[in-house]
């Protein structure tokens, strides 16, 4: 058990950074946010089953399950209305 | 009847889409941390299957989750979505994966 | 339960205002309920006349826990003050605020505004007055720019921006001193500081509520922002401001410099002094160069701010019942100017003194309406001027100050030159354009004047009940050298 | 006695009530009141004839040693006989002169309750009391010079007179106080006996000096004398009753008053003795280059008054009988003289000088009455004033200690006022006939009734002298000097030195009174010469003082409120940071024990990185990028908060950070882009200054880390909060109850900032 | 458990999301445009979060998660109303 | 804005938000949270609303105006205090009630929480009130 | 340890004060935002800090000394939100005046003065 949630943190956290390093990285907008949008997410989602693991209580698992429905509900949001946002210039 | 079909659906649908997450993740991680920047990118149009809110918003979002695409909008007569994509293949396979995906979500939502 | 009635009662009329529509109704509300606060204010005085200090610690927990509310003489007299230029304004607002006002509500920022100065004078905490200032602050904001004039927004902002610093550099003093002291009621706060020999550490956090008060009350260096911006509301709300705005700032002044900030007194004494000395002059100077009628009289506050510090900073029991008395008359009289000056407004259609005048002959009983609060500014004998100026006067020599009585008498002939101008421009030339401004004649009924009549016969009552006044503010002086009492009632308070 | 004063007020008062009929006789009904307590006071002499003296005392405000104390003694007696009884014939005279004017409501009661402020004056017992009565005066002739307030003479003139004598006013109470500080009482009473105490006092100065400075404004003496000529603008009665008779003796009573206090050392005699006849000097010197009747007479009246205070510097017995006589005689002549003026002024509609001549024709009566005055005046015998006049030689001459250049001045004073009274007299009513406006008569006997009385009283006391002497002048200088004086007034003092100096003055001033009616010339050269050596005049020099002195403040003022915002947060700034440095300095012996350790990292790294963000969004040119640095900033503080355990605070700092910013988003907008309007200099300038306030704010956190006296009362809460409060959240249990007042007012504020936006931007324009 | 394998990797996690951290600023810094930025805070929210769940781990108090459900519905509205700004200030 | 996709999300962000809002409300005494933090959120659901919408649609979805809101809360404010004056206490003093709640134990009712509903009201209003004025003239 | 916090306030009164010394209102009232945020941490840092202790109490722990402050805590959340408060008032009077006089130089304010 430990080693699972010591990988997940770990592996959370490095998504994250990865997402961090694309955002630096990539060329344009769009890719950035492909980066950012995904990456941060499932980084995020591997931090939070981490975390649910370590306290294993119900309320938390309850929580932990919430956070990651908003963050798959409002990542997108962000990152579709700042594409919006500069879609029009192009488009 | 239809409740525990929908169930199945949503499970298997959650699991299909978690390996692609994972995958598709994993590609994606390994395409910045490498050297050369592979990215090709560019916007494509996807007819838009689902009619339901809950569909379009959910087909929408798990779109903008999976590496490689991003929805960016919804055209006004709700039958397209631009969607960025950062490897721009053929645009059959690419709109072909889309279907495939509505139709899964259509079988949970409608 | 009376003694948080001074901060509810305001609280329970901003609600009932905020609902009602009807502008009538919503006047009759106003007079009736600052009325209303005159008399708790007058039943607080009578409390405290036979019961002493009286204490409220809210929520009941016990006292250095709890906000303390603490009314002691100092904070009725005050509160007492306060409720008659609020009564009076609600009053005047009824007849001299443009029809547009009534339709924005004025009376809720108005009672904002004396919520928060009753809650200033009567808290017991540090950082409750801070959450009263800001009360004050915002609804002093709202009041300025009421009418959105082009000079009423620039004024604003000026206003604004001097004054939010003030009370950020207040809050940063606060809480250096809640770092070090770990209490913020100000009975322990005393007990504490007064009792720790190490307290000169506490230096920096009173350099910082000196400025935050300094803003607050417009002393020298700090005052720009008073002439930048009480010129251009609504006379009724300049006159509002000038009655209650900065002796907030000078009673947080007394309050904290004879409560708890009592290290290193020969310095503060001595800063105090000093700002005193130049404020008295610069606000005297500026107000002999100008002709509007609202920028003499708010460079007059500053230099009459002047004198309540220079009371202050003379630091003897007298000294302290001068600058008191000189605060109680001072925001009397400074009212009653301003409101005369929107009565001439009202009459003439402008306060620049050059395009005025003729008054005298126009309006005898404005005359006399002027004549008792600019000669108890002067300070003429029998009014309340006098006596202020005089206590002050004889306590500076008594406490071999003498270089402050030199500067408070050079500012006393500024005072005079400024009133006597008003007088000489407005009432004793004639008017300039009589020919063309004959056709438009305003009437003004009783009522119109009735504001002034009350606030100038608390001036003439200040003046021949002298004695009684002077034993009160005395009585609040001595409370407040030696607040023994003071920290007891807070503190070993038990349940009646 | 206060009821005397009471009665006044109280008439003063029904002036304005009292039905239409009456009106029209309102001056003469106030004379009968005057009349009436001169006779009153006239009844009391016997009473206070042997030093003693009539007090009542109230207590008013004795905390401050601040009483109404009443005492008539032979001194004020004398004062109150002169204040009613000229006071009388003055509203006689003012009955019949100030028909026709508006506002006569309004004059008639300034006057009367000047007669009060006045009686008041010299009954005091307290010296503060006396200053309220002396600040009243000034404050009633400033009314009453204003009078005829639509020409702009009379506004400076009345402004100028009461800058001056307010001015003095507020010396002679700091002098008051000094010196009863010493005493530690203001009643005269106190002060007679602690004299000595005073005198060796290191305040005895000081306090001499502001005292002689209030009388000295207020009697109009070098160099305050020139609000004087100004304050004639007034109606004429005024100047008869006020700036002749009564209101600028006031000086002369305070001295008179306190000479036995204060008196009797070098600095006194030597003040007040060369100003005195400095004055008496050029009082009588300018008198006669006058063109004015009423300038004339109130340059003879600076003079006459610097007589009165040489006299009481002089300081000897008889110096002093002398300056009570003469104080009689000058309040009779030149109420008389004024009264004539006005009338003249009436009649013919002019007072210019040169307009005016033969006037005997038309007014005979006034042409006697103005002779026996001027006799007066000039010190001539069988008048008063040469009585006077002679008293004044004989004090000077007798008087020890004094320098030549008082006699030689006194006596070139005198000289030059037999030279103007002369003068007066011939100009006016003989020599050929004036080309004045209107034909004169001399209707009214009103107008004539007063003057007729006093000149007649000059001429009748001339002739017995001992009847004033012994009655009036005989009490009050009991009060002045305690020993016993015998007052002897005679006509004829036989040939002495002074009878010489009185001859001499008499044929001096005849020769000049001669020189100037034949030679048209001389006059006119005189002027011309004094224009150029005198070329500074007192009221020119007042009114560029205070025209320099508001150019001054109007400059400074321009200077300090110049309207740059920016720069009135600058000042503000600088002053807070330089005084908190100072304080720094003061407290700086406080020792720093801290350890600079940088663990955890990550909370290094994120205040590293918050201080990034925050230079960025300061220095980024773009507005959007500097809200951007400002979300960063506020989410890493919110982090911060978290770390160090406030979880409640870290979730409103976010939520507010993300309120704020659409906020800022919503009224972006609308708002023009930065634009860079400082130079690069003033940017480091700001900058330097806001680092040095930055630094001085981080060493105040610093000290505050290691400074604790106490521990803080919060442990109270923690202990209380779940037992008592039943809440687990301490910090949101003292929100909402250890501590709810505190939010009550902040929901005031948010609900009046939210109104305020509303009435801001829902409603128009004004 | 295993406390300093835990701790080991709580603090790898530490230094990865403050190198993150670091990056995004870079990009808030480096620009080019507006949207570049936005993008850059709204990574910055996320890590603010992996912070907080992490820190909720290391100091054992499962209340953080509060923050974390609270972040996670606010952080986008600013990006939105940001984005609505850029998009209608064209 | 005017994104299908955010309108698409509005509904469900709308009611996680607010019902987050009461949560924070009502756990606040006890958890992280309370009255401001509330209010803050159930203001945020609302302005998130009104930008996928337009203003207008979010007024009507609102029960009264802004202004209602901050006179509601004021009220329950004042009323906060006034068991303690029943009950001849101090002023501001906290009275609590039990009130059994079956299998849940004791839910316990005071007046502090009233004066939290209150703030909570209070900061929706004016907040709304904020945004509505600054948004409303475009 | 605090040190760096120590330089963290300095640092945000530096910027908050040179923003507020700009000519641009909108730019000073970021600077009043800097100072006060700076403001709160001091006061936060002021009354000593404890790291990972919330101030929550519940019927084993009642111990003050166990756990952080939270007096300071309450006073910064209120200024916080006073603060929040005066922001926007101050951003409502910026836009009035911006629409009003169609400026935002603070060196064009000068009617009301001299």
């Amino acid at each position: 058990m430990d080693i699972i949630f010591v990988l997940l943190i770990l592996l959370g956290s490095i998504f994250i950074l990865v997402a961090a390093i694309g955002l630096v990285r990539f060329n344009d907008l769009y890719s950035r946010m492909h980066a950012t949008t995904k990456a941060t997410s499932f980084g995020l989602l591997l931090l939070i089953i981490g975390v649910g693991i370590f306290f294993s209580s119900g309320t938390v698992w309850l929580k932990a399950i919430m956070v990651i429905v908003f963050i798959y509900l409002t990542a997108p949001l962000a990152a579709h209305s700042i594409a919006k946002s500069d879609k029009e210039k192009e488009l | 009847m239809r409740i525990f079909k929908k169930i199945y659906y949503v499970f298997v649908f959650i699991a299909i889409y978690l390996t692609k997450l994972v995958q598709a993740n994993l590609y994606i991680a390994y395409d910045i941390l490498t050297p050369n920047l592979k990215v090709k990118p560019g916007f494509i149009k996807v007819p838009l299957l689902l009619k339901s809110d809950f569909g379009m918003l959910l087909f929408s979002n798990l779109l903008s989750m999976t590496p490689g695409s991003l929805s960016i909008d919804i055209t006004r007569n709700r039958k397209y979505v631009w969607v960025h994509v950062l490897y721009q293949t053929t645009d059959k396979e690419i709109l072909s994966e889309f279907r495939d995906i509505q139709y899964k979500i259509g079988r949970i939502t409608e | 339960m009376a003694i948080a009635l001074p901060i509810l009662f305001p609280f329970l009329l901003i609600l009932i205002l905020v609902v009602v529509k009807s502008n009538r109704a919503s006047q009759l509300i106003a007079v009736s309920g600052s009325a209303a606060l005159v008399l708790i204010a007058i039943y607080l005085f009578f409390e405290v006349k036979s019961h002493g200090i009286l204490t409220l610690d809210m929520g009941g927990w016990p006292s250095p826990m709890a906000i303390t509310l603490v009314v002691d003489y100092l904070s009725v007299l005050m509160l007492i003050v306060s409720a008659i230029i609020v009564f009076v304004i609600s009053i005047y607002a009824i007849y001299f605020l443009p029809g547009q006002h009534k339709s924005t509500k004025f009376y809720v920022f108005f009672f904002a505004l004396a919520m928060g100065v009753n809650g200033a004078f009567i808290t017991g905490d540090v950082f409750n007055l801070y959450v009263w200032f800001e009360v004050i602050l915002i609804s002093s904001f709202v009041l300025i720019i009421m009418g959105n004039s082009k000079e009423q927004l620039e004024g604003g902002i000026k206003y604004m921006a001097l004054n939010l610093i003030g009370s950020l550099l207040f809050l940063a003093g606060l809480g250096l001193l809640y770092g070090k002291t770990g209490t913020l009621n100000m009975a322990h706060l005393a007990q504490i500081l007064r009792a720790e020999e190490q307290s000169v550490l506490i230096n920096s956090s009173t350099a910082l509520f000196f400025i935050a008060f300094g803003i607050k009350a417009a002393v020298f260096p700090l005052f720009f922002w008073l002439p930048a911006s009480y010129h251009t509301p609504n006379i009724t709300i300049s006159a509002l401001f000038a009655g209650l705005l900065t002796k907030v700032g000078v009673y947080a002044l007394i309050r904290f410099f004879t409560l708890f900030f009592v290290q290193d007194q020969t310095f503060w004494l001595n800063m105090l002094l000093v700002v005193a000395g130049f404020t008295m002059v610069a606000g005297g100077m500026a107000a002999s160069a100008h002709y509007d009628v609202r920028r003499i009289l708010s460079y007059h506050i500053i230099s009459q701010i002047g004198y309540m510090i220079m009371g202050l900073a003379i630091f003897t029991p007298l000294a302290i019942a001068g600058a008191i008395f000189f605060m109680m008359h001072n925001m009397i009289a400074k009212t009653n100017t301003f409101l005369i000056a929107g009565i001439i407004h009202k009459i003439k259609g402008t306060f620049y003194l050059k395009d005025i005048g003729g008054l005298l002959n126009q309006s005898p009983f404005l005359a006399v309406l002027f004549i008792i609060p600019a000669f108890a500014l002067v300070g003429v004998p029998p009014l309340s001027g006098f006596f202020a100026k005089f206590i002050l006067v004889k306590a500076g020599i008594e406490s071999k100050d003498y270089i402050i009585v030199a500067v408070a008498v050079f500012t006393a002939m500024l005072t005079l030159y400024s009133m006597i101008k008003i007088w000489n421009e407005a009432f004793l030339k004639e008017d300039p354009n009589d020919n063309q401004s004959q056709s438009k004649v305003v009437k003004l009924g009783f009522m119109h004047f009735l504001p002034s009549v009350i606030l100038g016969l608390v001036s003439i009552f200040l003046g021949l009940f002298a004695a009684t006044v002077f034993d009160f503010t005395t009585q609040a002086a001595n409370q407040l050298i030696d607040p023994e009492a003071y920290i007891n009632s807070v503190l070993n308070y038990t349940m009646p | 006695m206060q009821y005397i004063l009471l009665i006044y007020l109280l008439i003063a008062f029904g002036i304005f009530i009292v039905p239409g009929w009456f009106k029209k006789h309102v001056g003469v009904m106030l004379a009968l009141v005057q009349a009436a307590f001169f006779v009153f006071f006239y009844s009391k002499i016997s009473e206070v004839a042997n030093g003693n003296s009539i007090s009542t005392m109230l207590y008013w405000i004795p905390q401050l040693g601040l009483n109404l104390e009443f005492s008539l003694t032979g001194l004020s007696l004398a004062f109150a006989l002169l204040i009613t009884g000229i006071g009388a014939l003055v509203f006689l005279y003012a009955s019949a002169y100030m028909k026709g004017y508006e506002g006569t409501d309004k004059f008639y009661f300034y006057l009367f309750l000047f007669g009060g402020a006045m009686l008041g004056l010299v009954l005091s017992g307290n010296l503060i009391q006396l200053f309220i009565f002396w600040e009243l005066t000034s404050f009633l002739s400033f009314l009453l010079i204003s009078f005829f307030h639509k020409k702009e003479e009379p506004r400076k003139a009345a402004f100028q007179s009461l800058f001056v004598t307010a001015f003095g006013g507020l010396l002679l109470l700091s002098g008051i106080v000094l010196l009863g500080s010493v005493v530690g009482s203001y009643s005269v009473a106190d002060w007679f006996v602690g004299s000595e105490m005073i005198k060796s006092s290191g305040l005895y100065l000081p306090g001499l000096i502001l005292i002689l400075a209030g009388a000295f404004t207020k009697s109009a003496q070098f160099p305050f004398h020139f609000w004087l000529p100004g304050a004639m603008q007034a109606p004429t009665p005024v100047s008869a009753y006020l700036h002749s008779a009564t209101m600028v003796k006031a000086g002369v009573f305070l001295l008179a008053l306190l000479s036995p206090v204060l008196g009797g050392t070098t600095e006194w005699t030597y003040i007040i003795t060369l100003v005195g006849v400095i004055t008496m000097f050029l009082g009588a010197y300018f008198s006669i280059t006058q063109t004015d009747l009423k300038a004339i007479l109130a340059y003879t009246t600076i003079s006459a008054l610097g007589i009165l205070v040489l006299l009481i510097g002089i300081d000897t017995k008889l110096s002093i009988k002398a300056a009570m006589l003469f104080l009689f005689v000058h309040a009779f002549y030149k109420a008389a003289l004024f009264m004539v003026a006005g009338l003249i002024d009436k009649k013919t509609g002019t007072k210019e000088l040169a307009k005016l001549g033969g006037l005997y024709r038309f007014m005979p009566i006034t042409f006697v009455i103005s002779v026996l005055a001027l006799l007066s005046m000039a010190g001539l015998p069988p008048m008063l004033g040469f009585l006077g006049k002679e008293l004044i030689y004989e004090a000077k001459v007798q008087s020890p200690g004094i320098a030549s250049l008082v006699l030689i001045l006194g006596v070139g004073g005198n000289t030059l006022m037999v030279a103007v009274s002369m003068y007066f007299m011939f100009k006016v009513f003989l020599g050929k006939q004036g080309a004045y406006p209107k034909i004169p008569n001399e209707k009214g006997w009103f107008f004539l009734l007063g003057p007729a009385v006093l000149a007649l009283l000059s001429l009748l006391f001339g002739l017995s002298p001992a009847a004033l002497g012994n009655s009036i002048v005989q009490p009050a200088l009991s009060t002045i000097r305690k020993e016993m004086i015998d007052v002897e007034l005679k006509l004829w003092h036989g040939f002495n030195d002074v009878f010489l100096l009185s001859l001499l003055t008499v044929f001096l001033g005849m020769g000049i009174f001669i020189i100037a009616l034949t030679k048209k010339q001389f006059l006119i050269k005189w002027r011309r010469i004094n224009s150029q050596f005198f070329t500074i005049k007192f009221t020119d020099l007042f009114v560029q003082f205070l025209g320099g002195f508001l150019n001054f403040s109007a400059r400074n003022t321009k200077r300090v409120q110049h309207g740059y915002h920016r720069f009135y947060i600058l000042t503000v700034i600088l002053f807070s940071s330089a005084f908190l440095w100072f304080q720094v300095y003061v407290t700086r012996n406080w020792v720093l024990d801290s350890h600079f350790t940088l663990t955890p990292f990550y909370i290094s790294g994120l205040v590293a990185i918050i201080v990034c963000s925050t230079i960025y969004a300061t220095i980024s040119q773009s507005r959007i990028s500097t809200i951007i640095g400002m979300g960063v900033t506020g989410y890493g503080i919110s982090l911060i908060y978290l770390y160090y355990s406030a979880v409640d605070l870290a979730i409103t700092q976010i939520l507010v950070e993300t309120l704020i910013v659409v906020m800022f988003v919503l009224v972006l907008q609308r708002l023009p882009r930065f634009a860079i309007l400082s130079s690069r200099l003033t940017r480091v300038r700001d900058f330097i200054i806001a680092l040095s306030f930055g630094s001085v704010m981080a060493i105040l956190a610093l000290k505050a880390l290691h400074v604790e006296f106490n521990h803080p009362v919060s442990d109270l809460m923690v202990n209380n909060s779940f037992l008592y409060a039943h809440g687990k959240n301490v910090v949101n249990v003292i929100l909402v109850d250890f501590r709810a007042l505190d939010t009550l007012g902040e929901v005031t504020v948010l609900v009046i900032a939210a109104m305020g936006v509303f009435v801001l931007l829902k409603t128009k324009k004004a | 458990m295993n406390y300093s394998l835990l701790n080991i990797s709580l603090i790898m996690a530490f230094a990865m999301f403050l190198l993150a951290f670091a990056l995004a600023l870079v990009r808030i810094i480096k620009g080019p445009t507006l949207q570049d930025r936005v993008v850059a805070m709204d990574l910055i929210a996320s890590i603010t979060m992996g912070f907080i769940l992490v820190y909720s781990v290391l100091i054992n108090e499962a209340m953080y998660f509060d923050i974390v459900i609270i972040i996670s519905l606010i952080s986008f509205i600013g990006t939105v109303a940001i984005s609505t700004y850029l998009k209608q200030n064209k | 804005m005017n994104s299908i996709i955010l309108q698409l999300a509005a509904k469900y962000v709308r009611f996680l938000l607010i019902f987050f809002a009461f949560v924070a409300l009502l756990r606040g005494h006890n958890y992280p949270g309370g009255g401001f933090i509330g209010g803050l959120l159930a203001t945020l659901a609302i302005v998130y609303y009104s930008y996928a919408f337009d203003w207008r649609s979010v007024q009507k979805k609102l029960f009264m105006k802004p202004q209602g809101y901050v006179a509601v809360g004021l009220l329950m404010i004042l009323l906060s205090f006034s068991p303690s004056l029943i009950q001849d206490e101090t002023l501001m003093k906290g009275i609590w009630v039990s009130i059994p709640f079956g299998l849940l134990g004791q839910l316990k009712l005071g007046t502090p929480l009233l004066f939290d509903l209150g703030v909570f009201m209070t900061v929706i209003g004016v907040t709304l009130l904020f945004f509505f004025t600054l948004t409303k003239r475009r | 340890m605090e040190i760096l916090l120590v330089i963290l306030v300095g640092v945000l009164y530096t910027a908050g004060v040179y923003m507020v010394l700009r000519r641009s209102i909108l730019k000073f009232i970021i600077g009043i935002i800097f100072m006060s945020n700076a403001t709160n941490l001091l006061v936060f840092l002021a009354s000593g800090i404890v790291a990972g202790k919330p101030a929550f109490v519940d019927e084993t722990v009642q111990n003050a000394s166990k756990i952080a402050d939270p007096l300071p805590q309450a006073l910064v959340l209120t200024a916080v939100v006073i603060g929040f408060g005066l922001v926007v008032f101050a951003l409502a009077l910026k836009l009035k005046f911006f629409e009003t006089t169609g400026t935002d130089d603070l060196d064009q304010l000068k009617k009301t003065d001299n």
